[in-house]
């Protein structure tokens, strides 16, 4: 038989104003199992937890329900001081006659008998409580960083400068990400490439940190402190150790005309190429796709120029499994397709450029060596007209949010055109301005103020061809609506930012959610920005939704403090809340027949198969189990279970059961 | 509760009521007004127009009303197509040009237009079909604008293109209702 | 029939399968299931509109599956559409079982996901036209007339499971009418326990029962019992766009969502 | 194939040209059509300005009667009828308080099973490389398309692919030997209705579009649509008012075109109707 | 003759409708004491089963409520919730069950108010329904049943 104690609150008054409390603990002692009941103005005062802590140990206590506040309130101090009388703190629960009760309803007989109504059922339950002990997990104190841009660079560093290892995954021959592309950076001016080079080359050389470029995540399994991740490394069709990257191979290569994608588009160039002049590793790798060797069997120009022979053109794609304890997502963003803006003529007139596209022209690494020329005839053009907003905040086209960074940045290519083209005119089109960060709104004060350019609040309707000018349509909303016509040498979109076109699969590998434009979901986006819903698993960068610089630095650091406040301990443990398939005597070894409805229905992937076997190994079924390291305890499965098979300690089927009967009990 | 109420009363109320149009959706990118082949005759611009029905009250109402733009509207769909909030302003037009008409708000230079819907309308009712030739007529003697093209008039009869006698389809005159309102022009 | 026999013969000869599970001659000119082991006893195989039983039952069976996969079955599409949805719900894998299916007058073995699916698909669920007027008569029935309807028929229910023998889907090894910890159905044949049962039964069945009527065929007493896992699959058909039995690979319809789905009813 | 014909008021007069055209090259292409009995107007560009319920109803009648005689695909060659014909089948098929209503009205009943086809829909599917190679001549000139407004807005109704720059008519000129020139002016609005009360406005609208069409080097015009078509041809005077330039460049229907294609003569075609003259063209082309 | 005062049971997600229901607490707004409720960690938690067992033994109507649609602190128990009701209550609707003593919501952590809203209109329509006379016929099975000692829980 169950000895329970009963211990109800007056909290002051708040209770007992309208509650008789000594009432419902006297009708409490009355029920079957309760060995003890007694009201005291201030449970959770010391002197009321040690009330409590006394009774368990002189009255033997095997359950405690303490009916005062909210569960949600004061379920861990009593859950503790049970605990420290030796009891499990599991065999402890709260009735809220508080919130549920005593505020809610007058001072009446009828309150207090629902008070006991509700003291009665969590007596119900902690019945048929059991003791749970907290799920400890080893932790493999390696993380695994997928993304070398800005913001996995900076987590990368960060975890591995605490004495942790770190392995990156950068699916690009080089890291560097976004960041490498462009010119100077709002609202400092500095240049971009300066500030980042350093870093790239402090994570090549880091003695904790294993880079893996041109490689991808290809699936991950297990569970936080525990994972395995599958990692393609593809073929970079050159031995690496012999490669110095003297760069002649890629002088060699006859094919010249490929459009480079670090200079998006604007710049070309081989088969077989290094991105960047400072890209990290520093080596060429060989693009399959396009080199006349793959697609003809014929050429290896490359291949004779060598002087190291580090040419492999036999090489595979090489899987490797790496064991991490925690995994950062920084996989980024890109920009919006060119189809987008038939009536922006992108891709029908060479002069109208992406803001990425812009930020190649003015870099001094670009195309056009920072000079600011346009790409139709490469003439300095003398009026560019900016437009802001072009894709974002456009449900039509289906994105309706803000990109963020627009602002910013368009205030940033205009300022540095008025810079380098002093007899230019610039011209923003703008909906609104949004510069909400440190000197960010000074910046753009400066561009229009001091450096004239000139912003026009109105959304351009059209952009067209005319006697070689292009055309801009646009209105002066400030103006009455007044329609503008602007007659450009270039036009700049200030293009929104999306997520990467394999975002959904790798989330899917990943096992982490994402929202209907395919950014990853956060865990809260108040209190647990760069978590997901996966223990474990965290995000940084502009692959949750589309960031600065800053700001992605900032939550890089982010992850890297949570993935090293997990690192700091061997072992993790965990609310024992957890589903749990049975298992039972053979020959049924278990109720689960393996319908595996259970395993869709799990929002967190936490449930695996399983191969029951007798003791000589032949295999009797396969069956769910339960993989205590991911379930949360949300118990969907539990409810769809049609044997019973499943359940969730805490809240388990006799609990809940026990609980609703008990409300119609006389 | 309340909110219904407004709807009831004002403009925006009714394109939201009647055709689940919602001009709150409208944030003021001027994009209609800056691709709107009329706007520069217009005297409020479409985004104007659209602002004003958003403050919801009976002066921007009955200034919307009274305006020249709603008369200029082409319904070329311009905007609409490229509308980012997906707003279907010709239709927007439509609404407020039948309710200007009903409250009898017409703008003043907006008159020969409105004359010449009802002639064209009126040919229409008589003949089945448009008979340009009928249309016209009664269009300058709305408007008194007795001289306007009258030198394209024998051209016109030379290539064939004005029939001096109309076609005719068996009465659609069933359809007619709208005469109510023709009555109060 | 001689294609039947023939297409058995070889089964076996050829030990492609274990066991073929058939129609064989019964007693008053009605039909019964038989096993075939033996070469022999090929000839007890008949095949005429008799057979409609739904023959897959007797895969989840254990006396059955002893004999060891493959298995083959002579089938009726509602057979088919069960071995696809037992497929689907990871209770038999592809190649577990050999269907044989009837198809303009030959006779085909059906092993491969596609051929079964497709077999599927072209034979959909067809209802007696006596099942028909019931689920009219109900569709027209007040709530009060529905409940009065409901609780007659099953008033007579006595709770001997045939249906959930009958039943090719209900192959749990413990059924929740025998978890006692806590007693979810009430082990009597009480209008609490019946109604447990039957309420239970259908929401098991929503979205995976492939309307084949054994139920209603194994009920001693004759209640329409399938009535309410077809009314269980309608819906599920309807708010879901899901039909069991078509799809090897389908997720059951419950365990899975859509972020739409409609909600009128929730505030 | 065979097609129901609804030519709409334009048709029968300002623009008897293009109906014309249309019938003179339809044998030579296998189409064959019926007309909608005792048609009426479809109340564009007016009925709609005035009184919504009344826009769907003339357009209504005409689909009833259509659907009365059987007719699964229904050209409309004009685009401001087409326009109205599709609002209104959109309209009844999809809100049913204007269904009801009409109903209850004007006892309209309409159960959407009409096609509604715009002339290039038909003109695409009977134009195909073979009629291409055995046509006996080619219109082998430099032209520019132009679309106006209804033929590709809006979007809902006509479900053109690429709304800012529609390709359908650029495919079929092609195949009768002309090169379509790209140009910035093809879904701009010509201002339609406003060709008798604001005559200026159309001038100073049609103006931009023959100024770019001039400017790209462009020797025709080609348009589908009667008002685009009357508005850039009949009101040449008050453009050149408008815009203080001379312009000579002919607008053609597309159906003119193809009959030329198809070796008709400029009379047949109805190319005399025009006030612009043709004959430069006609002359030069082989 | 006293009113008929309605039982109802609120079968409620711990993280949206239970705190939502301390919020109304903590904002001392005051309504009908005819509810109890059961926490659950999620709505997708939440046996139908259980439901039925409350009407049984009973309860003359049911509220169910948990996060709104995406508020889900276990990302998608609610969705599963809702997929289940749907079937569920078409069921109870089939059998002849009235729909309308069961009563579905969302509520989430910050709508104190609309809990006791929810509340005080379930009391209200539920006691225009009158006691859950479908469910009579079963009580008193259980009430013989229990008398021999049979029942359990």
């Amino acid at each position: 038989m169950a000895r329970i104690g009963v211990f109800v609150c007056h909290c002051g008054e708040n209770i007992a104003a309208t509650v008789d409390c000594e009432k419902v603990a006297k009708a409490c002692a009355q029920l079957p199992g309760v060995a003890y009941s007694i009201d005291y103005k201030y449970m959770c005062s010391d002197p009321g937890q040690n009330l409590i802590r006394e009774a368990i140990k002189e009255k033997n206590l095997t359950g405690v329900v303490v009916a005062a506040c909210s569960p949600r309130m004061h379920e861990p101090t009593f859950r503790r001081a049970c605990a420290e009388a030796g009891l499990n703190p599991y065999l402890c629960e709260m009735a809220n006659i508080r919130e549920h009760c005593s505020w809610v309803h007058p001072k009446s007989e009828e309150t207090t008998l629902k008070a006991i109504d509700i003291v009665k059922t969590i007596i119900a339950k902690v019945r048929k409580n059991q003791p749970l002990y907290p799920i400890k997990v080893p932790v493999t104190k390696t993380a695994l960083v997928i993304g070398g841009g800005i913001a996995g660079i900076q987590a990368a560093l960060d975890i591995a400068n605490a004495g942790h290892r770190v392995i990156l995954v950068e699916k690009e021959p080089s890291i560097g990400g976004h960041m490498a592309q462009l010119s100077e950076t709002f609202p400092t001016l500095d240049c971009s490439q300066c500030i980042l080079t350093p870093r790239m080359v402090e994570v090549a050389q880091h003695p904790s940190i294993t880079l893996y470029t041109y490689a991808e995540v290809e699936s991950l399994t297990g569970f936080i402190g525990n994972f395995v991740a599958r990692i393609r490394k593809k073929a970079k069709s050159i031995d690496e150790k012999l490669c110095t990257g003297c760069g002649e191979c890629v002088n060699a290569c006859p094919i010249k005309k490929i459009p480079s994608e670090f200079n998006m588009g604007l710049g070309t160039r081989p088969a077989i190429y290094i991105p960047f002049p400072q890209a990290v590793p520093n080596k060429p790798v060989i693009d399959r796709s396009r080199c006349t060797y793959f697609r003809t069997g014929k050429c290896r120009f490359c291949e004779s120029k060598c002087p190291t022979k580090a040419i492999r053109f036999d090489q595979n794609d090489e899987v490797i499994n790496v064991q991490v304890g925690a995994v950062v997502v920084a996989t980024g963003f890109t920009v919006l397709e060119s189809t987008f803006f038939p009536e922006y003529g992108y891709g029908q007139y060479k002069d109208v450029v992406t803001g990425l596209q812009f930020e190649r022209i003015l870099s001094a690494s670009g195309p056009t060596l920072g000079e600011v020329r346009r790409p139709s005839d490469g003439a300095i053009p003398k009026k560019v007209v900016f437009i802001t907003c072009a894709g974002s905040r456009d449900p039509a086209k289906g994105i309706e949010y803000c990109s963020k960074i627009c602002c910013m940045y368009t205030a940033k290519h205009a300022m540095l055109y008025k810079h380098k083209v002093h007899d230019g005119q610039a011209y923003v089109f703008y909906m609104d301005i949004r510069a909400t960060g440190k000197g960010y709104d000074e910046f753009v004060r400066r561009a229009i103020e001091e450096d004239h350019v000139k912003y026009i609040r109105g959304r351009v309707s059209r952009v067209y061809e005319r006697n070689g000018k292009i055309v801009v349509c646009g209105a002066d909303t400030l103006l009455g609506a007044e329609p503008v016509e602007i007659e450009a040498d270039m036009v700049v979109l200030a293009t929104a930012g999306v997520a990467n076109p394999g975002a959904e699969e790798l989330a899917q590998a990943l096992h982490i959610s994402y929202d209907r434009h395919r950014f990853f979901t956060e865990a809260h986006p108040k209190l647990r920005p760069v978590e997901t819903n996966t223990a474990g698993i965290f995000l940084a960068g502009a692959c949750q939704s589309p960031k600065d610089i800053p700001e992605s630095v900032g939550q890089a650091s982010a992850t890297a403090s949570k993935v090293v406040a997990l690192f700091s301990r061997d072992e993790l443990t965990r609310e024992p809340i957890v589903a749990v398939v049975n298992r039972c005597a053979p020959p049924l070894y278990s109720t689960c027949v393996g319908c595996f409805m259970c395993q869709t229905a799990c929002p967190y992937s936490a449930i695996e198969r399983e191969e029951l076997r007798t003791r000589d190994g032949t295999l009797v079924k396969t069956v769910a189990r339960v993989n205590p390291g991911l379930c949360q305890g949300c118990g969907t499965c539990v409810a769809f279970c049609r044997s019973k098979s499943i359940d969730l300690q805490g809240y388990s089927n006799e609990q809940m059961y026990a609980e609703v009967v008990e409300l119609f009990a006389e | 509760m309340l909110q219904d109420q407004k709807y009831r009363s004002t403009l925006s109320g009714t394109l939201y009521s009647k055709l689940g149009i919602h001009v709150e959706r409208c944030y003021q990118c001027g994009k209609c007004s800056a691709g709107c082949p009329a706007a520069s005759a217009m005297d409020l611009k479409p985004s104007i127009i659209l602002r004003m029905l958003q403050v919801e009250n009976e002066r921007y109402d009955r200034e919307v009303l009274q305006s020249y733009t709603i008369w200029l509207c082409l319904s070329c769909h311009t905007c609409s197509t490229r509308c980012p909030m997906e707003i279907d302003i010709p239709r927007v037009m439509d609404v407020l040009r039948s309710e200007s008409l009903r409250q009898n708000l017409i703008h003043p230079r907006a008159k020969d237009i409105v004359a010449f819907h009802v002639s064209f309308l009126n040919t229409i009712k008589r003949f089945g079909r448009l008979w340009e030739v009928g249309m016209i007529v009664e269009y300058k003697i709305r408007t008194r604008h007795f001289f306007q093209d009258v030198l394209l008039a024998p051209v016109l009869f030379l290539k064939g293109k004005l029939t001096v006698v109309p076609h005719k389809c068996v009465s659609i005159k069933q359809l007619f209702t709208w005469k109510k309102q023709e009555s109060s022009l | 029939m001689k294609q039947l026999h023939e297409r058995a013969h070889e089964l076996l000869e050829q030990k492609a399968v274990s066991v073929i599970i058939g129609y064989g001659e019964g007693t008053e000119g009605r039909v019964r299931p038989v096993f075939i082991r033996t070469l022999e006893a090929v000839r007890l195989l008949v095949w005429d509109d008799r057979c409609r039983v739904n023959l897959a039952v007797y895969l989840n069976k254990p006396e059955i599956r002893k004999f060891g996969f493959p298995i083959a079955v002579v089938s009726t599409p509602a057979t088919v559409r069960t071995i696809v949805q037992l497929i689907a719900e990871h209770q038999l894998s592809i190649g577990d079982v050999v269907v044989l299916v009837r198809e303009n007058d030959t006779v085909r073995a059906l092993i491969q996901k596609e051929d079964l699916e497709q077999y599927a698909r072209n034979n959909p669920v067809i209802f007696p036209p006596f099942v028909i007027e019931e689920i009219e008569l109900l569709k027209k029935m007040s709530i009060e007339e529905r409940f009065t309807y409901w609780q007659e028929e099953l008033a007579k229910c006595f709770k001997c499971y045939a249906c959930r023998a009958a039943c090719p889907l209900c192959y749990c090894e413990k059924c929740i009418t025998d978890v006692n910890q806590p007693q979810w159905v009430c082990v009597a044949p009480h209008p609490v326990g019946v109604f447990e049962w039957h309420i239970n039964r259908a929401m098991h069945l929503a979205g995976r029962c492939i309307e084949c009527g054994s139920c209603t065929i194994a009920c001693p007493v004759g209640i329409p019992i399938a009535l309410l896992t077809i009314e269980a699959t309608r819906v599920v058909k309807e708010e879901f766009a899901f039909t069991p039995g078509i799809d090897c690979n389908a997720p059951s319809a419950l365990s899975t969502f859509r972020v739409d789905d409609k909600e009128t009813f929730i505030r | 194939m065979k097609f129901g014909l609804y030519p709409g008021c334009s048709l029968e007069a300002s623009s008897r040209e293009y109906l014309e055209s249309l019938r003179a090259i339809a044998p030579k292409l296998g189409l064959e059509f019926e007309e909608v009995k005792n048609w009426n107007c479809c109340g564009a560009s007016s009925a709609h300005a005035i009184d919504h319920l009344f826009s769907v109803a003339l357009p209504a009648t005409i689909l009833a009667q259509a659907e009365q005689q059987q007719l699964k695909d229904l050209v409309v060659p004009c685009a401001a009828c087409y326009s109205r014909l599709a609002i209104a089948k959109i309209e009844l098929t999809e809100n049913a308080k204007v269904r009801n209503e009409l109903q209850a009205k004007y006892h309209l009943s309409y159960t959407g099973t009409t096609n509604i086809l715009t002339i290039l829909d038909v003109l695409e599917r009977v134009i195909t490389p073979e009629v291409s190679k055995q046509l006996p001549k080619r219109f082998t000139k430099n032209v520019v398309c132009y679309y106006g407004c209804l033929l590709v807005r809006p979007q809902r109704i006509t479900n053109v692919q690429r709304v800012e720059d529609p390709q359908q008519m650029e495919e079929i000129v092609k195949t009768i030997g002309a090169h379509p020139l790209p140009w910035g002016m093809k879904t701009e609005c010509c201002g339609a209705s406003f060709s008798i009360t604001r005559t200026e406005l159309v001038g100073k609208l049609c103006g931009r579009v023959l100024d770019d069409a001039v400017c790209r080097g462009a020797e025709a015009i080609i348009v589908a649509c009667p008002m685009c078509h009357s508005n850039l041809d009949m009101r040449r005077s008050v453009i050149e008012h408008v815009t203080g330039k001379k312009y000579t460049i002919p607008v053609l229907f597309i159906t003119q075109v193809i009959g030329f294609a198809l070796g008709l003569t400029p009379a047949q075609l109805g190319m005399t109707r025009h006030f612009v003259s043709t004959e430069s063209i006609v002359s030069t082309s082989v | 003759m006293k009113e008929f005062e309605p039982k109802i049971v609120a079968f409620v997600c711990n993280w949206c409708t239970y705190a939502g229901a301390d919020l109304t607490g903590t904002s001392r707004i005051h309504y009908a004491p005819n509810v109890r409720v059961v926490r659950f960690p999620c709505t997708g938690r939440i046996d139908y089963n259980l439901i039925i067992k409350a009407f049984e033994r009973g309860a003359d109507g049911v509220i169910v409520s948990g996060c709104h649609p995406n508020d889900c602190h276990y990302t998608s128990g609610n969705f599963h919730a809702r997929r289940r009701w749907i079937v569920f209550r078409t069921l109870l609707e089939y059998i002849g069950i009235d729909p309308r003593r069961i009563i579905f919501s969302w509520v989430s952590a910050a709508e104190g108010a609309k809990w006791a809203d929810l509340v005080n209109k379930a009391v209200r329509e539920i006691r225009e329904l009158g006691p859950a006379k479908e469910f009579i016929n079963m009580k008193q099975w259980y009430e013989f049943e229990k008398a021999l000692g049979g029942f359990r829980g």
